[in-house]
């Protein structure tokens, strides 16, 4: 009860902390330099501390050494010292995040609190003015500012929420094309990411820390000496794909400079499109597709619906042709290897293996015919014949799309090789979808960034040409295939003339490829810099700061630009002065005006790509086709994907991403070898046995899991775990790396691949165990047909759970008197449309973010403590191999006549006069009995106190308008109370009513297909009630008598009734009933 | 309701209970007020041959269990109804349904209650210290001593009791003197 | 005259004595108070390192778990409740059985219950101190608990009574105060007979001190009769509504299995039944120990059977009526609790374990043979504590674990914390009554007294008038 | 003898629950009537009584934001600049303005951290500041005067009226409702219509 940990070091807080909104740091100093020099010593000290550690057998670099190192500057005080300029008393205005305390306080120390229960109030509590207060900020209102996120050849436009100077939530930029104020799982769990303490802080030099100052030195006596004579030809660089137009720019400009330096660059994905569309429009370009306005939709093994930053839109697109009010509902058929999110949407689905792919697409293309006929005819010859069920699937899927010619769309997958995508445009070509609803634009990133040019790097390092290689891109040694070769040149014991090669990496964090770093720089987040990007679509976003950079990272472009030996400019200078230079000399007039609307609303106007106006050339088309080569035979295909929470690694340590449910899978931190039942009865596996995969004549040992809904005869595994960096101890040891089995050659997929089981099992921690929904009537679906022609089953069902409850009937209890209308108050309310949810999990994490939800870790996911308030269910339908699948989110639904509410026995759960199932943490006991009672099972209890040590950055991560439970105590969803409540005071001061636009819940927010709608149901103009009394509208376990306020909308299958004839069983009416 | 106590008794112990019952009776009849059995388990006959009036334990165990039934219909509605009232799961406000075990439960405590101090009270119980607790030969009371006590004005012959007493088979006569409450 | 008692059978229907008839006051002294003057045996120091031991246990699980939170034990998402309500209900429900034989008994003027009264309301009190436990141990703070109790708080906020949780505060409390009223009433003259019969000052101090004075005086044994009564007859009520109330718990919720108006008499029954096990479970080597064969005969241990017995059918019919219901109802919710997941789920181990010992086993008292064989009894008993145990672990878990949305269906598995507060519970109850058996007349000694004379008188009248008086002092016999 | 142990045990347990009860409602447990001593002797006697400056000035976010705000060291700054400007009194103020650093005010009225009061809301509809401060004009170092306990939060919502006054005196630190008490009344429903006052007791207007 003295002073509280965090108001303690309110004496060194030396500044306050203006954020650099419009106007920036104007007399910036290079900041990073100052830093160094400061914290020198701390560094040394540390690194004092570890070599007394060290054991000498074990070298400089052994591993108590950096166990020694890890000790040390993990340390609090470490933490504080190195980020001097953070604003620590800033941030404690008085409502600060000191509140966040408040359960630890509230723990066992004082029985006698709940005598009054306010006494729980702390002595000695500081409030910590700003010295000067910012002109922006009012101490304990929240500020929004525009940014973004690049990611994968992408910058994604988003809008962050500011307290005192910490941003605490991410939402994507409404004004942003891609966006439009969605955001995807990646884009919510940035923030954490800004916040990983785990994040390298040390810039070195072998083992010694270094300045930056002293890295510019050694840059600049490189490149002004050594590198001039011979144009660089002995630099190398290894990055993302710049879509960066500073970057760019920077690129450009030391090729200027140095033009016979090189730069690789690499993507994990998207390679072959990129291959075949350049081939195909003789340029680097990007196909972006309309779905707005395509009534088919073809996907083959395009998972074009996973929340992506670039698919937002798409999801979107497809969302909204869901809905029978938008008109006649589209028709999406997939054709996959393993149960995706888009093959969970799909209308028609097909298991093929990857490989089958091909053949597929060919016969597609011959199918549709007209220009493509030929192209699937050469194909076919390669691919062989079909499986009938494929053959007739096609013949029936052309059909489809030849009668919406010009309103239909083929897709290939990121994971198929160049020819079925320049199958899948041969396609589209050929029904006149070019230009309708295909949009072919130059690529953000215009450089070529396949495996090839990893093997143009690792021959130009074998051969003795390269002296200096600088990495940007993110942990290559980790995310190559095993066979890449950057290994072998990289490691000292490998590569005998390891000596003559200098490798600079910068990264986040001290990951696989920083061990073999003779420099080291870590990296500032994209929220602790000024930088830019391009969208998909070619918009540029100017992404400002939040905050200053919390561990001494260096910003990327100021890293680049070094290599340009220029004085030293900060990021923000060099890219104002990049787009001052834009706008040429009438541009520059007005430019800080167009700046200040650029950096507040996010996206430079304009900046969309034109869609380009050339065919596809069929000849580099059939090039392609002739170039494919048949993976490799034998009855197992061995697949890799990307994860839908880690993606390639890169968000390994992310604690939100790991503790999320994989959506279709639903394990969480872990990957599996994924097999379809059948193939695992094949093999005789069985969920959570051990089994070594052999492929390529490399082994690993994998779990296994068994996953309805897979391709038979098809192992899948995802990509992204099993990481052994040094500092990411989230990361460390979560799965297995399947990089280890991945091939240069086949990177995605292959055949020849062997399973056999060993000893031992595995332990998922898995947040759905049981699949079926045992014929009970819970996520509803139906063709469009049945639900306007209902059978006597599905009236009974929708009797069931739309039915009357009169007094009498099925109720006894009286109503309350909520609002009837906007101007007696508001009646809260949700509606979930079936139909337009895909199963992202954007929302989860969203509300995670928004909601102080704690990360509990996989032993107690195992256990079944999961906390995350809103989960999705995921149900399978239909036979156990070639199931539907069906996604139903789910969280409180605050019932009128709540079964929670009436066991509670301290009026801790009780309704408010607005119809919110109020859960007041502080009022709890933990008796667990309002968790029993729900029949939703949407209540989640604190068995043990999940938000304890958290660091100091940490606990700047918090939403200060939500109180940080203790052990022992219940929550739930609260429908995002706290905005409720923000809104409620804002509209009650200017005496006025809350408007729909301006209050939405964190889910509701972040959805991409805009599933969620939430609002008051008073107001019938409000689209909330509106879908509250859709035909489609439904309540989950209704016949409970428990109104929920939340209503489900079934949803709705579209499917082809040629396709239904040939397997009715498949497409019959839901699998309600008894 | 008890006679006056006075200062001395006049103890009598008599072989079984039958005994002292009838020995009791007689006194009784010879005039004896005041007097007290004294035996391990509860006579029978005893309270007739003393000539108490019924006991009023009952009628203060009615009067607790309807306390404890008007107190707690009265604190929940007032609680939960009145005071500070709360839409709890759209049950309404005076659920009386749901009062009814805690009133049940409060009703029965009250009356044990009752019956408790009622009991302690009327026996005038706690009482750590009694005169006849003199005697040593009275120790047996509890265990299988059958027991009279006469009160006798202090100072003055009890000859003429205790003859009386062992004429009617008492197996031993003393005299205890004390104070009492 | 006892040898003449003994020889003639006193009823053709009970041949067995209540009382061994060789008895009067001071043998009866001798045999049930002396105990507490000797010097403990070997056998309870042993007995007593054993339970001690075991209430280690709950110190050690107990402490850890206010130190680190419930999580430590197996509790989860969606089954918030485990082990630490089903020791809750099956304590409570033990306990029952020692009201059951004070109170019920006592109004139906039941004979054979004197010489095991003392011992089942020891029980009783125990059990429920140990069930009382569990309910402030479940909460996630238990040191706001006292939150469940109305009280003026500066919050202005007050309990919910809706609640069954509640209404269990009411009933619980209630039931350990008027348990531990009626068990002092009825040790008052007890106390007195050891205070009076104590060979030490220190002794004679401190039991005097329990004993409040009483002097078996007529005028306190005119109002204890009527007082003792009428607590017997509020303790019955008390008795029946407090499982009630605890089977208000599950019945009042909405869960698939708990959600049936059958609980309250279903659990009472239940109640009965294991807390009559409980009683033949202590009793038989606690009356060898103390060597009471002689008051607590094979006819009281007969009896008790025949009790086991019926609530054992009483709660099989229980058990058909759900089955029964779920099936006639063709409620899909109970359906598959019943028919599936109970009988075929993760627990249908627990469920036919459960079905073994609650069914089958109560059936082999319908052979005389069974019911006074003290081996076979006394196995039979342990079995029937143990079913009942299985059976609020089957409505408690298997409900919890799969209810409405399969997607939230997890399963249960409880931790060494969960095992280490059971088995430390039962230290716990096992010291706590070795220390009664050693301080305190294990035998209600007055009543035996009483008891013995009244068989005295009844064999008396027998020799001269006849068998209808004989039943005096037997099974059948009405107000004397 | 009997009567004293009857009575004892019942008193006992009654008068330990009563004194527990009283205990905790007394300013031992609510932190009332005790000045708390600030790292820089500020006085809100002179600034508020004697100087007549406006709360508003220095507690700018009042009627906007959640929290009321401690002024920043600029504020103090803004006038000291010119008038004391080399007052002993103020060396720490300046030290702290020059050197950057934020003076560490220790806080007296602390709410629990789960309880998200609002000065906007209540400022904005004629909760005027010394209805819960009470006479900051007059005490030398600040003290907590209400009790802020949940149940004196419950009474003021349950009954605002009261505790209305007419917007141009929510600073007065000596407007008092008038003294005729249907007068008052009346101004009390005038101003609870004008204000649109909907005082709400669900718990998630304070706990979330």
């Amino acid at each position: 009860m003295n002073t509280k940990p965090d108001s303690a070091p309110a004496q060194d807080t030396p500044t306050s902390f203006a954020l650099p909104v419009v106007s920036g740091r104007n007399e910036a100093t290079p900041a990073a330099h100052d830093h160094d020099h400061a914290h020198d010593d701390v560094v040394t000290e540390a690194l004092a501390h570890a070599t007394t550690r060290a054991v000498p057998a074990e070298g400089a670099y052994g591993k108590t050494y950096w166990l020694g190192l890890e000790e040390k500057l993990a340390t609090p005080a470490f933490l504080e010292e190195t980020r001097p300029e953070f604003p620590v008393g800033a941030d404690l205005p008085p409502t600060g995040f000191a509140r966040r305390e408040f359960m630890q306080i509230l723990g066992a120390s004082l029985a006698l609190a709940g005598a009054t229960a306010c006494s729980t109030r702390p002595q000695d509590e500081r409030l910590v003015p700003y010295t000067k207060t910012p002109p922006e900020v009012t101490p304990g209102n929240p500020l929004h500012y525009a940014s973004g996120m690049t990611f994968a050849g992408h910058t994604s436009g988003l809008l962050i929420t500011a307290r005192e100077g910490r941003p605490i939530k991410v939402e994507g930029n409404p004004q942003h094309p891609i966006n439009k104020g969605a955001a995807g799982p990646f884009e919510q769990a940035f923030l954490l990411s800004l916040y990983d303490p785990q994040r390298a802080r040390v810039l070195r030099q072998g083992n010694n820390p270094r300045s930056l100052r002293v890295l510019a030195e050694d840059v600049s006596s490189l490149v002004s000496t050594k590198a001039a004579g011979d144009g660089g030809a002995r630099l190398r660089f290894l990055s993302e794909p710049m879509n960066s137009p500073l970057l760019g720019d920077v690129k450009a400009r030391i090729q200027r400079k140095l033009p016979a330096a090189r730069f690789h660059s690499y993507s994990p994905v998207d390679q072959a499109a990129d291959e075949a569309h350049r081939a195909l429009f003789g340029q680097p370009t990007h196909a972006l597709y309309d779905l707005t306005r395509a009534d088919i939709i073809v996907s083959l093994d395009a998972d074009f619906l996973e929340s992506r930053p670039a698919n937002l839109s798409m999801a979107r697109q497809f969302a909204d042709r869901r809905d029978p009010k938008n008109g006649e509902l589209n028709r999406l058929y997939v054709a996959e290897h393993r149960m995706s999110i888009t093959g969970g949407m799909a209308d028609h689905r097909l298991r093929v293996k990857s490989q089958e792919v091909f053949g597929l697409a060919a016969a597609l293309a011959q199918a549709v015919g007209g220009p493509a006929a030929s192209l699937g005819a050469s194909a076919s010859g390669k691919a062989g014949t079909l499986r009938p069920e494929v053959a007739s699937w096609v013949q029936a899927v052309a059909q489809d799309l030849k009668s919406k010619a010009g309103r239909s769309v083929v897709m290939a997958g990121e994971r198929q090789p160049a020819a079925v995508h320049a199958l899948a445009q041969a396609i589209n070509a050929a029904l006149g979808n070019l230009g309708t609803t295909v949009k072919v634009v130059p690529a953000a990133a215009p450089e070529a960034s396949g495996l090839a040019e990893i093997r143009a790097l690792v021959e130009d390092i074998k051969a003795g040409r390269v002296d200096t290689l600088v990495i940007t891109a993110f942990n290559p040694l980790y995310t190559l295939p095993v066979d890449a070769g950057l290994a072998e040149v990289l490691d000292p014991k490998l590569n005998a003339n390891r000596k003559a090669l200098s490798v600079l990496y910068a990264g986040h964090y001290e990951d696989e490829t920083s061990k073999y770093a003779d420099w080291f720089v870590p990296l500032a987040h994209q929220l602790e810099t000024w930088s830019d990007g391009r969208a998909v679509d070619g918009t540029v976003s100017i992404a400002q700061p939040l905050i200053q950079p919390l561990f001494n990272g260096v910003p990327e472009a100021e890293l680049f630009a070094l290599f340009l030996d220029e004085p030293y400019r900060p990021a923000y200078q060099m890219l104002r002065e990049y787009w001052t230079a834009q706008g040429g000399e009438a541009g520059r007039a007005d430019f800080e005006t167009r700046w200040e609307t650029w950096v507040s609303e996010g996206v430079v106007p304009g900046s969309i790509a034109a869609g380009l106006t050339a065919s596809p050339d069929l000849g580099a088309a059939s090039t392609l086709v002739g170039a494919y080569q048949s993976p490799a035979a034998g009855d197992l295909e061995i697949n890799f994907v990307t994860d839908y929470k880690l993606f390639d690694g890169r968000f390994a340590n992310n604690a939100w991403l790991q503790e999320l449910p994989d959506p279709i899978t639903k394990i969480t931190w872990d990957n599996a070898a994924i097999l379809s039942p059948a193939t695992a009865k094949r093999l005789g596996l069985e969920n959570g046995n051990v089994a070594e995969l052999e492929y390529g004549g490399r082994k690993l040992q994998v779990p296994v899991t068994v996953l309805p809904g897979n391709a038979d005869d098809t192992v899948t595994v995802n990509l992204g775990y099993g990481r052994t960096g040094l500092h990411e101890v989230v990361a460390k040891d979560v799965g297995v790396n399947a990089n280890l089995l991945r091939s240069v050659n086949a990177p995605w997929f292959d055949g020849g691949a062997k399973l056999t089981k060993v000893r031992g099992s595995h332990t998922f921690a898995r947040t759905q165990y049981h699949w079926r929904m045992e014929g009970r009537p819970l996520a509803l679906d139906m063709s469009v047909s049945e639900l306007a022609h209902p059978s006597t089953n599905t009236e009974h069902i929708l009797e069931r759970v739309q039915g009357e409850l009169e007094l009498g009937k099925r109720n006894v209890l009286p109503d309350f008197d909520y609002a009837k209308n906007p101007t007696e108050g508001y009646k809260w309310g949700m509606a979930i449309d079936l139909s337009r949810c895909t199963g992202c999990n954007a929302c989860v994490v969203a509300c995670q973010a928004e909601n102080n939800i704690p990360v509990v870790g996989k032993e107690q996911v195992g256990r079944g403590r999961e906390m995350a308030w809103l989960r999705i269910d995921r149900y399978f339908e239909g036979s156990e191999n070639d199931p539907s699948m069906v996604m139903q989110p789910v969280a409180c639904v605050h019932c009128e006549k709540a079964p929670c509410e009436y066991v509670c026995p301290v009026n801790a759960t009780v309704h408010s006069d607005e119809g919110l199932n109020d859960m007041v943490y502080n009022r709890c006991v933990g008796t667990r009995y309002c968790s029993n009672n729900c029949p939703y099972k949407v209540r989640r209890f604190n068995y043990l106190h999940y938000t304890q040590g958290k660091t100091s950055t940490e606990k700047m991560l918090m939403n200060p308008d939500v109180t940080v439970r203790n052990r022992g105590v219940m929550e739930k969803c609260t429908y995002c109370v706290q905005r409720i409540e923000r809104v409620r005071i804002n509209a009650r001061v200017e005496k006025r009513l809350i408007q729909e636009t301006e209050l939405q819940t964190a889910c509701q927010q972040t959805c991409p297909t805009q599933a969620i709608v939430f609002g008051s149901l008073a107001d019938p103009a409000q689209r909330v009630t509106q879908l509250h009394e859709d035909e489609r509208a439904y309540r989950l376990l209704h016949e409970l008598g428990t109104r929920p306020r939340t209503a489900h909308l079934i949803r709705l299958r579209n499917p082809n009734p040629a396709l239904v004839a040939a397997a009715p069983e498949q497409n019959a009416a839901p699998k309600g009933g008894h | 309701m008890e006679a006056k106590v006075l200062d001395s008794w006049v103890l009598a112990e008599f072989a079984t209970p039958d005994a002292l019952v009838d020995a009791t009776r007689q006194m009784r009849e010879k005039g004896f007020l005041g007097m007290d059995t004294y035996s391990p388990y509860p006579l029978h006959g005893g309270s007739e041959a003393l000539g108490l009036p019924p006991s009023r334990v009952p009628f203060i165990a009615l009067g607790g269990g309807l306390t404890g039934l008007v107190t707690a219909l009265a604190m929940q509605t007032w609680m939960n109804t009145v005071d500070y009232p709360l839409n709890i799961g759209g049950r309404p406000l005076l659920s009386l349904p749901a009062w009814v075990p805690i009133t049940f439960e409060l009703s029965v405590l009250f009356a044990a209650f009752g019956i408790f101090f009622g009991l302690l009270g009327l026996s005038r119980l706690p009482q750590p210290y009694h005169p006849a607790f003199e005697s040593e030969e009275f120790r047996s009371a509890s265990t299988h001593g059958f027991w009279l006590s006469v009160p006798h004005p202090t100072g003055q012959d009890a000859a003429d009791v205790k003859n009386q007493l062992t004429a009617l088979g008492a197996t031993h006569v003393t005299v205890v003197s004390g104070e009492n409450a | 005259m006892a040898e003449t008692a003994h020889a003639l059978p006193l009823d053709p229907l009970e041949p067995r004595d209540l009382v061994a008839p060789h008895h009067d006051d001071r043998s009866l002294n001798e045999t049930l108070l002396d105990h507490v003057w000797r010097k403990p045996g070997k056998g309870w120091f042993m007995l007593l390192g054993i339970t001690s031991a075991a209430l280690g246990l709950l110190v050690v699980g107990v402490t850890y778990t206010l130190a680190r939170g419930i999580g430590v034990w197996g509790n989860n998402q969606p089954v918030g409740w485990a082990f630490d309500i089903i020791n809750f209900v099956w304590w409570v429900g033990i306990g029952h059985a020692g009201t059951l034989i004070s109170a019920i008994l006592l109004l139906f003027q039941q004979k054979w219950r004197t010489s095991i009264n003392r011992f089942a309301e020891a029980m009783t009190l125990f059990a429920v101190m140990c069930a009382g436990l569990f309910p402030l141990l479940h909460t996630g703070r238990p040191w706001f608990a006292f939150w469940l109790f109305p009280y003026p708080s500066t919050l202005g906020a007050w309990p919910q009574f809706r609640s069954p949780l509640v209404w269990d505060v009411f009933a619980i409390s209630t039931y350990l105060t008027v348990s531990a009223l009626f068990w002092f009433v009825g040790l008052i003259p007890d106390l007195a007979a050891l205070r009076d019969s104590s060979k030490t000052k220190l002794q004679r101090t401190i039991y005097g001190l329990f004993a409040l004075g009483w002097r078996g005086s007529g005028r306190h044994w005119h109002n204890y009769k009527i007082a003792y009564l009428l607590l017997a007859g509020l303790s019955t009520p008390l008795v029946v509504s407090v499982h009630t109330i605890v089977s208000f718990d599950f019945a009042v919720s909405q869960l698939p299995g708990w959600h049936a108006t059958i609980f309250p008499p279903y659990f009472v029954a239940g109640a009965v039944f294991s807390g009559f096990a409980m009683v033949i479970t202590l009793i038989v080597p606690a009356r060898k120990y103390l060597g009471l064969r002689d008051v607590i005969t094979d006819r009281h241990l007969e009896n008790m059977n025949k009790v086991i017995l019926a609530t054992g059918l009483i709660v099989s019919y229980g058990y058909m009526m759900e089955h029964f219901i779920a099936w006639y109802s063709q409620n899909q919710y109970e359906f598959w609790t019943f028919y599936v997941n109970r009988a075929t789920g993760p627990y249908a181990g627990v469920y036919w374990l459960m079905i073994t010992c609650n069914v089958v086993t109560p059936n082999i008292f319908w052979f005389k043979k069974c019911r006074t064989s003290v081996p076979i009894m006394w196995v039979a008993s342990i079995a029937v504590n143990i079913g009942m145990w299985c059976e609020r672990f089957i409505i408690i878990v298997t409900s919890l674990s799969q209810d409405f949305l399969p997607s939230s269906w997890d399963i249960y598995s409880p931790t060494w914390v969960d095992w280490s507060i059971y088995i430390g519970t039962l230290g716990l109850f096992g010291t706590l009554f070795l220390l009664f058996l050693k301080f305190v007349p294990a035998v209600a000694v007055s009543e035996v007294k009483e008891l013995q004379l009244e068989l005295k008188h009844a064999a008396h009248a027998n020799g001269h008038h006849g068998v209808e008086q004989a039943a005096a002092g037997t099974l059948t016999h009405g107000a004397h | 003898m009997s009567r004293l142990s009857a009575a004892m045990l019942l008193a006992v347990p009654a008068i330990a629950i009563g004194g527990l009860l009283a205990y905790v409602r007394s300013p031992l447990v609510t932190n009332q009537a005790r000045p708390v001593e600030q790292p820089i002797e500020f006085d809100h006697r002179h600034h508020a009584g004697d100087e007549q400056i406006d709360c508003r000035y220095c507690h700018w976010t009042v009627e906007k934001s959640p929290s009321a705000g401690i002024p920043s060291t600029t504020v103090c700054m803004s006038c000291h600049a010119q008038v004391w400007n080399k007052s002993p009194y103020l060396t720490e103020v300046r030290k702290a303005f020059f050197a950057d650093q934020p003076i560490p005010w220790v806080r007296v009225h602390n709410l629990p951290d789960f309880v998200y009061f609002n000065h906007s809301i209540h400022v904005g509809k004629g909760v005027g500041c010394a209805t819960c401060h009470g006479r900051v004009d007059q005490m030398a170092a600040i003290e907590q005067v209400s009790t802020l306990t949940m149940s004196w939060c419950l009474d003021c919502h349950r009954d605002p009226k009261p505790s209305l006054r007419p917007a141009e005196f929510i600073t007065s630190m000596t407007w008092a409702p008038p003294a005729d008490k249907a007068e008052a009344a009346a101004l009390a429903d005038k101003l609870y219509k004008e204000y649109d006052v909907h005082s709400r007791t669900s718990c998630s207007t304070c706990h979330r």
